[in-house]
């Protein structure tokens, strides 16, 4: 079962994710990432924008090379846009598979390309106003792991 | 129709507006010459991509927008 | 906030993932691998002993490792002892972090501890009987990745 | 009280028990002869560890359990 989802309101990961793990009786492991807005005294909140037209393809194709790569019974992947408060989620990917090695790397695949090769743009406001942010260098190193 | 110019992310903030209208057909060179000098110094580098019409041209300089086509400037992307 | 347990009943990880996200509040992300005993014709139960001297306190020195090598707000380690039907959650370990890294790497190197380095023996039961399963050499190799 | 000692994991199917009880005090030579050949024969190998006293010896050739002590064999664990 492939369920990708972009979404423009809160989101409860475990609501999620129970019906995901039921869906694939005979799984031998779920691995789940959730990421949220850290907390961070200075942030007030986050921003993400996308690109309609490419966004949830892009996604579609990040899933299908997941698929390829790694031995998985299911794959869920969410990930938020618009206004996000600390403490939000803002992504969650979920795989479920025979063996624990294709659950986690799926996982671990799948966020590296969500971070930095998906069609998001990430902002968020400070005391002194708006600002943009970009991948990390270690984003970067990660991404370049899957070849 | 006309050709539509989105600027996505934080191009929006160099461009100075979120989208510009074009008349068809634009090519690269034209584009550059429309977005002005900071987003066409940014939009040369390799770090800006470009879509056409939904698909992101492998070789941006080929660009060949008809009428209707939205053209959009992608730069560095961040999620999750 | 480290919460290590070990269970004989049945447990359900999405009432401990829950109140373990919420616990840390700030936190980037948090990762989370549940196994379960894998659908398979063949087999009827699984049953995981241990050698309680030593159980628990090789799961705490394994998280002290972990809370040593990876940059952790919280780690959650249950494991299930006793019979277990198919389907059933043996284990669910997960980890919250500022960063993704760290909560998904902490993960994968908890599970690998757990599968060939903790005090568990586990054997199924087919149709002809008991069967005593070892560590594949997968894991071994899986292990040996954290060095 | 004597010394426990214990079959762990697919160790009790081939002493054919779970535990067997012993004088104290009981050495690496003792313990050995008191297992029985088959038990023996994987003990000598490096694939067992041998824990005393809720601690798992570095050197299980140096066992030297005292009066009360538990000895559990242990053969490769299987988790998760």
């Amino acid at each position: 079962m492939r369920d990708i989802r972009l979404l423009t309101e809160m989101f409860v990961p475990g609501a999620l994710i129970g019906p995901f793990t039921n869906a694939h009786p005979g799984l031998g492991g779920v691995c789940t990432f959730v990421g949220e807005v850290r907390g961070d005294a200075e942030v007030a909140a986050l921003e993400l924008t996308h690109y309609e037209p490419l966004t949830l393809g892009g996604m579609h194709q990040l899933a299908d090379r997941a698929e390829e790569r790694f031995d998985l019974l299911g794959l869920l992947m969410v990930h938020r846009i618009g206004l996000l408060r600390v403490g939000e989620p803002i992504v969650c990917v979920s795989a479920a598979a025979l063996h624990r090695r294709d659950a986690i790397d799926a996982v671990d695949c799948c966020m590296d390309h969500l971070k930095s090769a998906a069609w998001f743009w990430k902002r968020e406001k400070r005391s002194d106003g708006w600002h943009w942010i970009e991948p990390r260098d270690e984003d970067h190193r990660d991404l370049a792991r899957w070849g | 129709m006309a050709i539509r110019i989105l600027f996505l992310g934080p191009l929006r903030d160099l461009a100075g507006c979120e989208e510009m209208t074009a008349a068809a057909p634009l090519d690269w060179a034209g584009l550059l010459k429309l977005v002005g000098q900071d987003v066409a110094e940014v939009l040369a580098g390799d770090r800006i991509h470009l879509a056409c019409g939904g698909r992101v041209l492998a070789n941006k300089t080929e660009l060949s927008a008809q009428d209707g086509d939205e053209v959009a400037l992608l730069p560095p992307v961040s999620g999750g």
